[in-house]
């Protein structure tokens, strides 16, 4: 296919390159790529190349090269590392390639090579998380987080936005520990199973992600501690969404790959277009509870 | 013999144990310059044990060891080597990828500047030493691809690369040819005369007396006296070995044959063997004579079903078979005891027992469960039977003799009561009196009925067994000879290629 | 057929079938896939080539030595982080761009000790290199996760990660460097007395220490010569990063090893060349950027690659009959 | 004293230098929280090590059989994807049988590549983890699935339930071992493998089906792998493509912890459940203790090398290598 539709470009076809992180990791990853192609083949006027660096940062700059050496009109990067990438942004932007990084963003020393940047703002859910947090244990309690996999900028970024905002929020509120689960539901299961044989009175447990706040509440339920404890989490899964219906999760971030996907996309068509676009465009990714949940559609994935 | 003269080493109440095993039990000895010392004893005496000591590669318990007068300690082969001890090992001590030249001077490459190998100098010397040895091949091929023999000169060789002060040859002769044997035996005299002093072990009576100056013997890790080789005879040795004599004479009991076991008619393997034809009856040991490499092992293996005949037929008790695997042998009643003990017929690291009971391990159950008590008695049978000597059933069987090895993996085909038993050099590296017992063990197969095929390189071992020999050479059969009829002449000429017309 | 087998060339392939994959996968690429055959991509492939590519020149070494490392991924990571973490240290501040030197010395030196780590306790506790390694590979990685503390440093000087894209004449920086590696190894392994012992101890390891190799401190120096090239690997790579970030490296082990057996190395040790490594270091390279040229979805390439893995191996078993006589066993 | 131990040759229990280090170490980690030792923390990490501790039982297998699997990691998460997707379409009492067999299919792939073609099983299990993880991604479309009813289903008792108030994994764990180790003991077929990992060519000789016998612990390996899915899939009700990333190093370790020779030929089921314990209560006890993850890494960097290093000292009867 990919003969016949570079031979088909035109002048007003725009051939974009996009480099995900890593598509089958999660079903956020996987739901957002099919979202990004459907979203390019609605449109006439638009080639994609999808890439995939399978969570290495060496495989994404070998794909920005790649890229770069296709000459594609624009390149769409979701970095496994932000800090990592950017000579590679750089080299593009050397090279006329308009990056757009999407999802995660890239660090501030690459900030003057992108065109833009379109995605969630992951302190900012952190901090969503915090003050659901600090709200459902009205400012006093004993919690426990458990992060993503470490060392990944969008574990790290909200853990960050969580304890900076909490400690801010309420200086009530103590974090007994805070341990991995590798985004993983029985690794989260896991980590919790020894958070409870360990603290007798956890009263709150934030989660990087629904995922891993379901194993979390798994443990709970089976060590029957669940009743009265808080649980948050963040990129509702449907497993998070069907939870908190039954009143056993208390609440987490909106966030929609489908979204994400289309921003992403629209914001390198804008700036392909020459419209003047604005650095970070951010999202919305409203924090959903219990008592709002029903403005939002089940998560498809 | 000049006793005056300093030993060029000599060996103090060394005492070394193993877990379970007092492997040396205050043995002394020594190696004046320029003597040939045998050391004899049996399987598992400890005569490598005691050569490892001295090479450095195990530390002796207690004991000193004593070299020009100098007490040393021997920590590594490095250091055993500085003080020109080489030890020419039991076992093939190569690498099989490696050429020939690189394997004599393992360890001390010939360097040019930035720690580059010179090439030419090494291959220069190699060659060199080579002729030396009359080896036919040249240093620059690879050791995997050289017969036994030829691995075994190389190993040889590598004890002339240095001065040596003493030379310990283990077993040398093991996978010799006897055109080799000579020629080693010139290399021997040489060191000899250059004042090195030689240590010399072999199973083998007749090289012992040809060689050596004085005779050392162990036994069960003891000492057990040294005799002048002149003053003394086999049967003293060999009384002082085993704590009795041997009757070597051939069991003269008339025989009744029974019907045909196994028949082969015109088998061919192309490029190992040819039109190979013969049969063997119940009660009956043929003996397969022929000089390495003349293809009896290949028939052997072909029998067993590991290599696929191209032609030709295999009866066994007068039915056509296809022969597709061991176990389809196995099946028929044939048993195959491999001429390479470690690679092919045990399982290093298993335990005595289970080595011999693994090919009917299905059979010795007891519901879904192996029986222990079947295996045990069947162990316990062939041990008492072979007199296998080890600790217990336990005794992983890598670490017995090598001897005692063999007996293990006798006694295993033994203990399938086979219709037709296939040995294939079974006394390699077995101490005399373990041999004349293997000897009169495979008689007394054959009287039971079994019908029994040795394949052996030494001729009084085929003389001595067999009923009927086949002798072989490149791959064809030159001649049968029935007992009565066999001279050592004839058998002579027929593994050498000289049919008894060109002879003429 | 038997042309087949008198044509030097065919019969160096059949030898070397990997070099024939190679040829194989070029000329399909080449065909297929539009931007294939371009200078500049071959320079990309040879520079992304050039990470696994170092650190399996090092794994060749080890395990023809009879050994393995799976430590390589983690050493990578903690000499990257050393390499951009250093140049910022307060000591270097005012050297400018030679900053770089010292990180970059350091980097490598972290690299050799850990190789030494592991070569040390291989040689004293006798314990298998697949063991100590495996070890090591957590261990390591705990070491990156303890020094930096979880996240990911970057080079403040853009000196840095421009080196990566500097060239001489056409060649790029990298590549160049590569080449260098690629015949110095060669070099080592096949005309140097620590070569040639390579072989031995992996050949028959009873043997070399029956000769007087001193086996122990041999086999350490070889884990520090896969360390050092472990660690030169992470250094080029956080170039091209600027950055160093503590999971970089992560499965890059079980790709070294795929490529080195690829390229012929037996694991058992005492066999194997660095020309087939190269072959198997660009097949893999070349079915990367292949694949992504030509656009296969993420999840058919985890298949495809896994299934060539497997082919490729059937492949030389074919070509290369091991000598076991022609017995049926 | 030890070492005097070890030179002496030592009483059979320092011979068993992996149970001293077990011993060692749980000693000293409850003297450093007073809740490891607990019953419900043992019962605890005895029901999450089940996991990983079903399929170190048929990694030892195929280990002792003288070759590697490293395809269980990403044969988990094949296997606990589909028994998860099928729970919800065909009922999980065709779920189970229709995953086993699946599963079993891919066991036999590696039994042909393996046992029979004779290629290396390092390589064509590494190329098995990615062709693999490949397949479940193609599968599920790259989407995560899930058990819609998480209480209604008997699908849970596997994950969730308990018998005689012990945990259903742990009776299944520890149950299998027991099983296993009675074949690898005592039965032909235990016998067949380790002489078949200790000397192929000796086995060959002494009429033993080599490429069978490699096949079936491929075969029990996978079967294995399909009895830890149930027990993954029931425990979480869902399942990401990529659950088992990295097990199969985890569980590699643990058989190496158990003293499994990775030559061949010797190891041992029990010493296999050990190995897996002692990795699992590292994690439980360092976590309990408020440790940072990665001092896990840490210590079973140093845990693996002096365990296995007792082990080998012991059997050589020297604490150092002889090797110069
Ligand atoms: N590494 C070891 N561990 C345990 N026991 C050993 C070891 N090496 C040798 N032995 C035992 O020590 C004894 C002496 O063995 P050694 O190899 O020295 O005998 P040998 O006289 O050379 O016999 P052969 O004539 O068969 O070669 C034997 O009982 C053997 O089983
Ligand atoms: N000169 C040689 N060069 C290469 N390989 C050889 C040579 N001689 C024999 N071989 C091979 O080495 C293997 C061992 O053969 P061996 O010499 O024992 O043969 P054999 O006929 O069985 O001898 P024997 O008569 O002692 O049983 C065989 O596969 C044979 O083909
Ligand atoms: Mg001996
Ligand atoms: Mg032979």
């Amino acid at each position: 296919g990919t003969l016949a539709l570079a031979s088909a470009a035109t002048a007003d076809t725009v051939r974009i390159g996009i480099t995900q992180n890593n598509v089958g990791i999660d079903s956020y990853q996987t739901t957002y790529e099919r979202a990004f192609i459907e979203a390019a083949e609605a449109n006439p006027n638009v080639d994609v190349i999808v890439l995939d660096a399978g969570g290495d940062v060496a495989r994404q700059i070998s794909q920005m090269q790649d890229l770069i050496q296709q000459n594609v009109d624009a390149i769409i990067i979701w970095p496994t590392d932000g800090q990592a990438l950017v000579p590679a942004v750089r080299n593009a932007h050397r090279e006329g390639i308009p990056v757009i990084v999407t999802n995660s963003n890239i660090a501030e020393a690459g900030m003057e090579f992108i065109a833009a940047f379109s995605g969630p703002n992951n302190i900012q859910q952190g901090i969503y998380s915090a003050e659901m947090m600090c709200e459902a244990l009205d400012g006093e309690g004993q919690i426990v987080q458990i992060t993503g996999m470490p060392g990944y900028t969008t574990a790290i970024e909200r853990q960050q936005g969580f304890d900076d905002r909490l400690a801010e929020l309420c200086p009530g509120v103590t974090q007994l520990d805070i341990q991995p689960g590798d985004w993983n539901r029985e690794r989260a299961q896991r980590t919790m199973e020894t958070f409870l044989t360990r603290f007798d009175q956890i009263d709150g447990v934030y989660s990087g992600d629904d995922n891993m706040g379901v194993g979390a509440l798994n443990a709970a339920i089976a060590a029957g501690r669940a009743e009265g404890m808080v649980f948050i989490g963040a990129t509702n899964f449907a497993v998070g969404y069907d939870a908190m219906a039954r009143g056993e999760y208390w609440g987490s971030v909106y966030q929609s790959p489908v979204d994400d996907a289309r921003a992403a996309l629209q914001t390198a068509l804008d700036v392909l277009a020459g419209e003047d676009v604005p650095k970070l465009n951010y999202f919305d990714t409203p924090k959903i509870t219990q008592e709002n949940m029903h403005e939002f559609d089940r998560p498809v994935f | 013999m000049n006793v005056n003269r300093e030993p060029a080493l000599r060996l103090q109440g060394i005492v070394k144990t193993f877990p379970g095993v007092r492997a040396l039990d205050g043995v002394d000895f020594e190696v004046m310059p320029g003597e040939v010392h045998a050391l004899l004893g049996e399987n598992g005496a400890g005569k490598s044990t005691l050569m490892k000591v001295l090479a450095g590669m195990y530390q002796p318990d207690e004991g000193q060891i004593i070299i020009a007068g100098q007490k040393v300690r021997m920590t590594t082969p490095i250091e055993a080597k500085a003080q020109g001890v080489i030890l020419i090992h039991q076992e093939l001590s190569l690498v099989p990828e490696m050429s020939a030249a690189e394997n004599i001077y393992l360890g001390e490459l010939p360097r040019k500047s930035l720690g580059r190998v010179d090439w030419k100098t090494l291959e220069a010397r190699s060659n060199a030493i080579l002729k030396r040895l009359r080896c036919n091949f040249r240093a620059e091929v690879t050791v995997a691809n050289l017969s036994i023999a030829n691995q075994q000169m190389v190993e040889i060789a590598r004890a002339l690369t240095v001065d040596a002060r003493v030379v310990i040859f283990d077993e040398p002769t093991a996978s010799l040819t006897d055109a080799e044997k000579v020629v080693l035996f010139d290399i021997i005299n040489d060191l000899k005369a250059q004042g090195v002093g030689i240590v010399y072990i072999s199973h083998r009576m007749d090289e012992i007396f040809t060689l050596s100056d004085r005779i050392t013997v162990l036994r069960d890790g003891g000492y057990r006296g040294t005799l002048n080789t002149a003053d003394t005879n086999e049967d003293e040795v060999t009384r002082l070995m085993i704590g009795r004599s041997l009757d070597l004479s051939r069991d003269e009991a008339a025989r009744e044959f029974g019907k045909t076991m196994l028949d082969v008619r015109n088998l061919t393997c192309p490029g190992l063997f040819e039109n190979v034809s013969f049969s063997v009856r119940a009660g009956e040991v043929v003996g397969f004579y022929g000089l390495v490499g003349a293809g009896r092992t290949e028939i052997a293996e072909t029998l067993f079903g590991l290599r696929k005949p191209t032609s030709g037929e295999i009866l066994v008790d007068g039915e056509t078979v296809e022969i597709g695997s061991p176990r389809a042998a196995i099946a028929m009643g044939i048993s195959l005891v491999p001429e390479n003990r470690k690679e092919q017929g045990l399982v290093l690291q298993m335990n005595c027992r289970d080595n011999m009971t693994l090919p009917q391990v299905q059979d010795l159950t007891a519901g879904p469960f192996l029986s222990q008590g079947a295996e045990l008695a069947i162990f316990d049978q062939y041990r008492d039977r072979l007199a296998i000597k080890t600790p217990s059933w336990r005794q992983s069987a890598g670490v017995l003799s090598g001897g005692n090895q063999q007996k293990i993996v006798i006694g295993k085909w033994l203990s399938m009561q086979p219709r037709v038993l296939i040995v294939d050099e079974p006394t390699r590296g077995i101490d005399v009196g373990s041999k004349s017992e293997i000897h009169q063990l495979l008689r007394e197969l054959a009287a039971q009925g079994y019908a029994v095929i040795v394949i052996s390189s030494e001729m009084p071992e085929v003389l001595r067994v067999s009923d009927r020999i086949v002798a072989m050479y490149h791959g064809r059969i030159m001649r049968e000879f029935s007992i009565d009829e066999v001279t050592e002449d004839s058998l002579v000429q027929a593994i050498s290629g000289i049919t008894s017309d060109t002879a003429a | 057929m038997a042309y087949f087998y008198q044509n030097p060339l065919l019969r160096w392939l059949m030898r070397n079938p990997i070099w024939g994959f190679v040829l194989i996968i070029f000329i399909f690429f080449s065909l297929s896939a539009d931007h294939f055959f371009s200078e500049r991509n071959l320079m990309n492939i040879v520079v992304q080539t050039s990470t696994i590519g170092l650190i399996a020149l090092g794994m060749t070494l080890v395990m023809i030595n009879g050994n393995i490392d799976l430590s390589v991924g983690a050493t990578l990571a903690l000499a990257a982080a050393f390499a951009v973490d250093v140049q910022s240290w307060a000591a270097f501040s005012t050297w400018g761009n030679w900053q770089i030197l010292p990180a970059v010395c350091l980097a490598l030196l972290v690299g050799i000790l850990m190789g030494a780590i592991n070569g040390f306790i291989v040689w004293k506790t006798g314990v298998d290199a697949f063991i100590v390694t495996l070890g090591a590979m957590l261990g390591i990685r705990g070491l990156v996760f303890v020094y930096t503390g979880e996240q990911s440093f970057y080079a403040m000087n853009f000196a840095y990660s421009d080196f990566s894209f500097m060239t001489i004449g056409p060649f790029p920086v990298l590549a160049v460097i590569f080449g260098i590696a690629v015949l110095a190894v060669h070099w080592l392994l096949s005309r140097t007395v620590h070569g040639r012992n390579t072989y031995a101890v992996g050949g028959n390891r009873e043997a070399a220490v029956n000769a007087g190799i001193r086996v122990g401190p041999h086999m350490m120096i070889n884990f520090m010569l896969i360390g050092f090239l472990a660690a030169l690997s992470g250094v080029l790579l956080s170039t091209q990063m600027g950055a160093a970030t503590p999971n970089l490296g992560r499965d890059y082990e079980l790709w070294v090893i795929t490529a080195v057996v690829l390229g012929g190395t037996k694991l058992t040790g005492g066999k194997g060349d660095i020309i087939g490594t190269l072959g198997g270091v660009l097949a893999i390279g070349i079915l990367r950027n292949g694949m992504n040229l030509m656009q296969v979805p993420a999840f058919y390439v985890y298949v495809i690659l896994g299934s060539i893995l497997i082919a490729v191996l059937f492949l030389d078993k074919r070509f290369n009959r091991t000598a076991d006589g022609g017995l049926r066993l | 004293m030890l070492l005097a131990r070890l030179k002496a040759g030592g009483p059979a229990i320092a011979k068993q230098g992996i149970l001293v280090a077990f011993i060692v170490f749980m000693i000293t980690f409850s003297l450093m929280s007073d809740r490891f030792l607990s019953a419900d923390n043992i019962m605890s990490v005895f029901r999450q090590s089940a996991i990983i501790g079903v399929m170190a039982l048929g990694v030892t297998i195929v280990v002792i059989g003288g070759n590697l699997d490293l395809s269980v990691g990403s044969m988990l998460s094949f296997a606990t994807v589909l028994v998860v997707d099928l729970h919800d379409k065909i009922g999980p009492e065709l779920a189970i049988p229709v995953m086993v067999l699946a599963t079993l299919c891919l066991g036999a792939i590696n039994g042909f590549l393996i046992g029979i073609l004779r290629l290396n099983s390092l390589i064509v299990t590494l190329g098995m983890l990615s062709a693999i993880q490949g397949l479940v991604l193609i599968y599920s479309g790259g989407q995560n699935v899930d058990i819609v009813d998480q209480t209604g289903t008997w699908f849970a008792i596997f994950g969730r339930g308990a018998m005689f108030g012990i945990a259903t994994p742990i009776i299944i764990f520890l149950g299998l071992a027991l099983v296993f180790h009675v074949i690898m003991t005592t039965m032909p077929f235990g016998r067949r493998v380790h002489a078949v990992g200790g000397n192929p060519t000796a086995s060959i000789f002494s009429g033993i089906p080599r490429s069978r016998v490699v096949f079936m612990t491929y075969l029990i390996s996978a079967l294995c792998v399909a009895i830890a899915a149930i027990i993954l899939g029931s425990r979480v009700m869902g399942s990401q493509n990529n659950v088992g990333l990295g097990y199969e190093l985890q569980v590699l370790a643990a058989v190496i912890l158990g003293g499994t020779s990775l030559l061949g030929g010797s190891g041992s089921i029990l010493r296999t459940v050990l190995g897996v314990l002692m990795l699992a209560f590292i994690q439980n006890g360092l976590i309990l203790m408020g440790q940072p993850y990665y001092t896990q890494w840490l210590v079973t960097w140093v845990v693996i090398i002096v365990a296995v290093w007792l082990d080998v000292a012991a059997k050589r009867g020297r604490l150092f290598s002889p090797i110069a």
